[in-house]
């Protein structure tokens, strides 16, 4: 393990050197959108100095529920079954409060298959990172139309979706979710800062990130491509990350800037592009995406945030050592209490 | 079974004028009457005087307004199974009446609804009209009262035709409405009321009760908060679940159990229930929260066992331990949710594709309800795999006598599971390596705070290592251990019970058949002179000592509660081949919960009896 | 086995010098490399040559990148099992080349890419470096272009080496880029290039091909196109699915055939194909259709299966025809969802809880795939239930030689069904009524125009007017009509298939184990002069003549591809006991296509040969 | 067969009397919301005059799931498992769009166990009427919370649910749904008018019809017991139904009154009480949706129509005859076709 000393590579507040948040070699495929976001993942925690043994990685089945093997090997990961990996990690997350949780999924194993526990992750709001690597198609069993496939878009067989796509982002926030962004593979700097919010945020942080798919789904036509996003992708505010550990304050223009402080008391500063873009209203944030979807612009940034909502297991009011590891004198009650029972049933 | 049983049954054989201590009754009404709490009053009155009883409760799939049974078993011996003949009708429907007095035996009694005029149809029978309307109208002047009250009325009748001690009664009443006070005396007066007219009736039947002592220290408990009881001192952390009859108690009564005894001094919990969207979702959550180490469960029946088969599969390949606790209904589909069956035996061993195989356990009382679903998180946890109760809806929602249910003497077993310490102590691990030999491997679970716990659990190919793999190689050889453990657990579950030895034939069964076959060998020794040992079988993969009894026996009666002879199949693929020609199927699927009576008389048929 | 199949085998007993179009080639390489292609090439010219050939792709489960191997057996006898040993290896992946080497049986051939210097791993091997690089140079400029080209350099160079007909490889080449004339000159000049290398090596080996007359007339097909087109010719209306591999391509090649043939003039479609959301969806709306009137199906791999499980028994239970073809992979769970297997044959049979049976047919060739594919709707109708049809990946996706799919020869069996003509005659109907003795009621349809059509379907407990009930009798008298109709099922599935008679012992195979078997016959005759007889179980329930056969050896071994013996366990459920003893399981678990030197070799074994 | 004389009972077009579209006796509890809707279907097909013959009535299963039997005892009925029940409707519709399809669930067995193919029902626009009998609890297995119980409400054991409901109406209209209605159990006029309008549109026609469960959930602190709807129901429009084969033509006022066109050609006359509601804007009525639900109104009505959405038979491209009977020679193609593939695969 890296100790930070000159020679030494950079090393995060942990002491630990990006390696250690390194993990397999990728099965993607070369220039796959997935590769990206699996570099920003890691960069982010290594960089909020989370140490990947405090961290537990969830997936369903796709090529995008693969990436959680090409990096941070040093923390548990579970590759579930196709579309239900929210039930798999609200589990663990009640098992144990103090992990990390991070979702990976795709956008058919999120939106198809899997919009029912979706659906209900985001209604508990388990205190977890939910990404979905978005390329409107299944990739991994070569490039069907997914349920966020747009309207009108094609396939390289010429097949049109006809159905209208679902957004994860508009149908979050209508559903209640506290904290929803969108994302670009490609934008790293956007990526990175929305990521670093989610890890801070106490609930459930749904990130929709398009991720275009260079085998299936990245030819003229398609509304996932990237130059599609080159084009489209329109911003609502200019995003940068404060850890909750750095003191620094750099004083910015009220006007045109906000900054909101998230649950960890990290902040997050939001330079608005979009001049009445709020992340606060629910009601206008709806509106303006569903406003959005008909132009075929892809609004990507801070979408909405509601920093105080509490998550599942502040509603079960459990206590703060892990269930799962809770001595048996604390979880099996005495013989007394037994006898009591035994007698109340005489 | 034991000598004492068999005098018993013997003193009775011829019987006698005064029939004591030894019949059914039967309270035909409908659902949401209320009769419920004149019923409870009815059984603990019994039970309170000493005498065994067992209740249950016949009721329809909606939540008010159908017909409804509810019999209750008297039986100085001490059986506990269903009487499939009625002696004491109670007729409060008369949408049932007619059929019900129909289908009794001759000399049986018919407490009824006077105006039903019920006595006109048999002449073979001892009828006790009761003007309900007007014993009650005098105890309350609100109609919906009145209603409710007329359940008590009957109470009172049978307390007086029967000879029920009347302190007993009000005993018994108190406990059942002993925080209402108003509720209280209106009920006694009912009771009162009916004792009253039962004074006045000329008793025409043999039936009656007599003080005994064979309840001492027992309870009565359903076999669903038996496993709540058990999970609770099982140190259960993580519940999840999806309403369904006949479970939803399993679940309901262990929250309360969890609300009272596992919450710290500032009310913090130590366990999280969560109502889950669906099956698929609380099976997941249980894969999910074992996975990080908590002692979690589910409890469902057949439709939702059915759609946790994609993650049982995954339980079962990933290696993650799971309790399901199962409370069959009959089926297929959505079947008879209200009735009870073993039918799912076969799909739940082998529930999920692929040469999956799950364990089962087979509870046959409510203690066991209770220790086997504590015992279950012991052996998911050792094999780290799921775990499936397969209890009914006669163990789980009807009343039962028991013992007191003892304490575990036993601490929890957590299983293989590698900490900080013994990491740095190995320097690393390999999740999937048959380091013991028992085809068992060491887990870590998430948040060790060790550069080397982390492992990556998936439900695809995998080395020792939890590397993903396509190897032909590595892929039979993770198989073969998978089996190697399933073999292993054969003598780590609970082992079969087996009463009696020596005779020429045998009967095996499992579940709640339990108490219908004590019965039935009483019966066919003391009627018919035909001596049977019984093996009862608690788990699946099966004892060796299985293979022994039907070793031991000429014919071995299979006795289930199913149409397809699914535990004879299972006895079938597991005996050795020249062993499986003495198995004979006695399998019933009736929805009521077996009688003793219908499997002596299938098993003499067999014989040539 | 044919006399002349067995000839044919003493033939070769001593092994020429010369090995004439009986050897296997192998081609190592990764997938996405575009090598696909250049094998179809191999493939057809050795079958445009009149030599019986098979093709087996052992792709990884991803998309780019990863080893892929290839493999063409050539057999002058018509054996298309997979053959264990490798004769000639193509190494293009430096990955897995000296693994691939290390694998070889003394005296292969290696064709590799001269800079991964293969020849100094072993000595008794024929090597022959090819500067792929150099080859490729001078046929493309583009980079991207010669990456695909260097495959069809080794097309080239084994044209070469082993003496296939230029002409005929032109004409497959043709065959495969007719389309792209740029395509088709650049490829030919890859071909030629590798065929101008390969004058110039000398060879050092015994393999050659030699034009014969083996293939006239027949097609190459995979079983997943084999099903759609036996979905087409049956009719189907409905389809519907959820990818998943190695199904997808059942339901994408049945899309392509239904655009083509089944429009209306003016572009209407007799046809609905839909893409579900999960197999929950695909499978419920099957069920949906199918109780319409529809002749609907799914296609569907291990892991949907499981997801049916709840619907498959509503399907059983309101019996309602449907047609699920599960193109089997390997589990437990996701498993190696690239590799074949046989292992969903238990948790199928007995898919959903409650004593619920289905109906599998076991298609053992890429014809039967056709054949079996449209027997389902018939039989699905006939007897109103769900029918499986257990392909597996290695039938599904692979390139068989076959005759050519035979016209369905007898109209389309739609079942019972009640039009308002026959309500007019009838007066009405019930629908769950045995009015003819063989457990199957009359149905009607949703819409038909009549005031007694209507019925109630339900997966709850009903009567013979498929009332709502909860009583005892109807439900027993009900499930016994349904388990009447299950055996009645028995003479109505495909039958086995038998060959041989009067030996001693006897192989028991289904699916696609059957070349592999039947390969293994002629061996164990040709080579331990042992003679074995061989049934072919073609469904589940099986019909009498398994038992016949069975009872008519002394020992059967059950041949298959699992871990779990599956098919032996049916067997075992199904049998007289006094049977069962005589059973031998040959249970293999590879992924791998099952050979047939592993099922002589496990046969002489348990033999004591 | 009632045939109209003047002594016979008042019948429809078909000269059907009402008794013909009768049930089987109702097994529910009395005074249960559910009982009351069946009413109101069963009226809505006699007085459209719809043959029960063409209808095919689906469900789930729940204590609303069952009433299909207690109603119109002569259309076809398929009670299927649980939560599932749109794709076998789905199916049946593919099979034979002929039929009037009517899916008669109740609130857990759409929102909770069913909320993934409901989702994907509205997606596809599958011509039927969808009636969620919505009481906020799971009758059937005696009284749970399920997905619509609202944020606070609370059960008669005192449970509070603590998750935002989920209000099937705005989600169908985020969706993309082309026919979202909300009524009363209790509102015998309106939810008639919608029930017949429901049945008149060409798409998957939603709804929400609040019906009270007396055993379980209509005590103080429910948000879904008759008391409540008393105090909260409040209608957008008053609402009439003038069938296709009816002429009249009373001419009404259009600054307060609207008429929209059904796609059978007849027309709903909206009598606007909410001024400024319009069922034809999406993005408004999602955001009037959203204000409402945290106002503990419980806004009914039309909530939003586009009779012109295409349904997926019309996507599908099908023949006009029913697939389902399709004789053999328009289903099994000729033998020169089998010669031909054949000849394609040497
Ligand atoms: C139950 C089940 N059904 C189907 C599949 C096959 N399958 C594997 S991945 C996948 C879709 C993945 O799409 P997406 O989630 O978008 O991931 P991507 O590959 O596009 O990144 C499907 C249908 C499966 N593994 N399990
Ligand atoms: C797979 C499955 N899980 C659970 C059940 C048990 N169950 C029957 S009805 C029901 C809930 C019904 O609630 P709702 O849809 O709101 O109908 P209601 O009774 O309130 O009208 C449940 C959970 C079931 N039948 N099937
Ligand atoms: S197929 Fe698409 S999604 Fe999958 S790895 Fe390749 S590019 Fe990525
Ligand atoms: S329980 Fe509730 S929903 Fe069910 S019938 Fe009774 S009132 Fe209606
Ligand atoms: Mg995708
Ligand atoms: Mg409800």
């Amino acid at each position: 393990m890296a100790t930070p000393t000159a020679a030494a590579p950079r090393t995060n507040r942990l002491g630990l050197a990006v390696v250690e948040y390194k993990g397999g070699k990728t099965t993607l495929c070369a220039g796959c959108g997935h590769n990206a976001i699996s570099e920003r993942i890691l960069d982010a925690y290594f960089e909020l100095g989370i140490a990947p043994e405090q961290v537990a990685k969830f997936s369903g089945i796709g090529c995008s529920s693969k990436t959680p093997a090409y990096f941070m090997s040093r923390s548990h990961s579970f590759n579930t079954v196709h579309g239900r990996m929210p039930s798999v990690a609200t589990g663990a997350l009640m098992a144990n409060r103090t992990l990390h949780g991070l979702g990976v999924s795709g956008d058919g194993d999120t939106a198809s298959i899997g919009i029912g526990q979706f659906i209900n992750l985001l209604r508990r709001n388990v205190a977890m990172v939910y990404v979905v690597e978005n390329n409107g198609v299944y990739g991994l069993t070569k490039g069907q139309f997914s349920a966020t496939a747009d309207l009108g878009s094609t396939l390289k067989s010429g097949a049109v979706a006809d159905l209208p796509a679902i957004d994860v982002c508009a149908l979050a926030i209508q559903l209640g979710a506290s904290f929803v962004g969108r994302s670009f593979s490609g934008d790293k700097k956007q990526l990175s800062a929305l990521l670093k919010a989610a890890v801070a945020h106490g609930g459930t942080a749904l990130l929709d990130v398009i991720s275009p798919c260079v085998t299936f789904n990245d030819h003229e036509g398609s509304t996932k491509s990237y130059a599609w996003l080159k084009e489209h992708d329109l911003p609502v505010q200019e995003l940068s990350f404060v850890p909750s550990f750095e003191e620094i304050a750099i004083d910015y223009d009220p006007g045109t800037t906000r900054e909101v402080t998230l649950h960890d008391g990290s902040r997050l500063r939001l330079k608005k592009l979009e001049a009445d873009y709020d992340p606060s209203d629910r009601a206008r944030a709806m509106a303006r995406l569903m406003a959005s979807e008909s132009g075929g612009d892809v609004l990507t940034g801070l979408l909405f945030l509601d920093p105080r909502a509490p998550d599942l297991n502040a509603r079960l009011g459990l206590v703060e050592a892990p269930l799962a590891t809770l001595p048996e004198a604390r979880v099996r009650p005495s013989r007394a209490v037994l006898d009591a029972i035994n007698a109340s049933l005489r | 079974m034991t000598t004492a049983e068999l005098e018993a049954t013997r003193r009775v054989a011829p019987r006698a004028r005064a029939v004591t201590n030894d019949f059914s009754i039967q309270v035909a009404t409908v659902n949401g009457s209320g009769s419920q709490s004149a019923n409870t009053v009815l059984l603990r009155t019994l039970f309170q005087m000493g005498i065994p009883v067992s209740g249950k409760n016949l009721f329809p799939s909606n939540i008010a307004g159908l017909p409804t049974w509810y019999t209750i078993r008297v039986s100085r011996h001490g059986w506990v199974a269903r009487q499939r003949d009625v002696d004491v009708l109670v007729a409060m429907n008369g949408e049932t009446a007619r059929d019900d007095v129909a289908g009794l035996r001759p000399g049986a009694v018919v407490v009824y609804d006077a105006p039903l005029e019920l006595e006109s149809l048999r002449s073979d029978l001892a009828f006790y009209p009761v003007p309900f309307d007007d014993l009650v109208a005098p105890v309350s002047a609100d109609a919906r009262l009145r209603k409710l009250l007329r359940n008590m009325v009957y109470v009172g009748v049978l307390a007086g035709l029967l000879g029920l001690e009347v302190a007993e009664v009000e005993a018994a009443l108190g406990r059942v409405f002993g925080a209402k006070p108003k509720a209280l005396a209106l009920n006694l007066r009912a009771i009162q009321a009916g004792l009253a007219h039962a004074a006045g009736v000329e008793k025409r039947d043999p039936y009656r009760v007599e003080r005994m002592d064979a309840t001492r220290g027992k309870i009565i408990i359903d076999g669903n908060a038996a496993a709540a009881l058990g999970a609770l001192f099982a140190g259960v952390t993580v519940v999840t679940w999806y309403p369904i009859t006949p479970s939803t108690s399993v679940v309901e009564s262990l929250h309360g159990y969890l609300e009272e005894h596992r919450r710290t001094a500032d009310g913090q919990a130590t366990f999280a229930v969560l109502q889950a969207e669906d099956e698929l979702a609380a099976i997941g959550m249980v894969i999910g929260a074992g996975w990080a180490g908590a002692r979690a469960m589910t409890a469902t029946s057949g439709p939702g066992v059915s759609l946790m088969a994609e993650f049982a599969g995954l339980g079962y390949f990933a290696e993650v331990p799971a309790v399901i606790v199962n409370v069959q209904r009959v089926g297929p589909s959505t079947g008879l949710p209200t009735r009870t069956s073993q039918g799912d035996l076969l799909s739940t061993a082998f529930l999920s594709h692929g040469d999956t195989q799950q364990l089962l356990l087979f509870p046959g009382s409510v203690e066991e309800c209770f220790t086997m679903t504590g015992q279950a998180f012991d052996l998911a946890e050792r094999f780290q795999t799921p775990v499936f109760v397969l209890s009914d809806l006669d163990l789980g929602m009807n009343n039962w006598m028991a013992d007191p249910l003892p304490y575990p003497e036993t601490p929890l077993d957590r299983g293989k599971v590698l900490g900080k310490a013994d990491l740095e102590r190995l320097g690393g691990f390999a999740r999937y390596k048959d380091v013991d030999g028992d085809g068992i491997g060491w887990r870590t679970l998430p948040g060790t705070d060790h550069p080397k716990a982390a492992y990556f659990t998936r439900g695809t190919g995998h080395d020792e290592q939890a590397g993903y793999s396509e190897r032909s190689d590595v892929y039979q050889k993770n198989m073969a251990r998978l089996r190697r453990k399933f073999e292993g657990a054969r003598a780590a579950l609970p082992p079969p019970v087996v009463t009696g030895a020596g005779a020429r034939i045998g009967l095996l069964a499992h579940g709640s058949s339990d108490p219908a076959v004590r019965e039935a060998l009483a019966q066919l020794h003391a009627e018919a002179g035909l001596p049977a040992d019984y093996l009862r079988v608690r788990a699946w993969p099966f004892a060796a000592a299985v293979r022994d009894f039907v070793a031991a026996h000429d014919r071995v009666y299979v006795v289930e509660q199913d149409r397809d002879a699914q535990l004879l199949s299972l006895l079938t693929l597991d005996l050795d081949p020249s062993l499986v020609g003495r198995l004979r199927s006695v399998a019933h699927l009736t929805g009521m919960p077996l009688d003793a009576r219908s499997v002596t008389e299938e098993v003499l048929a067999q014989e040539g009896r």
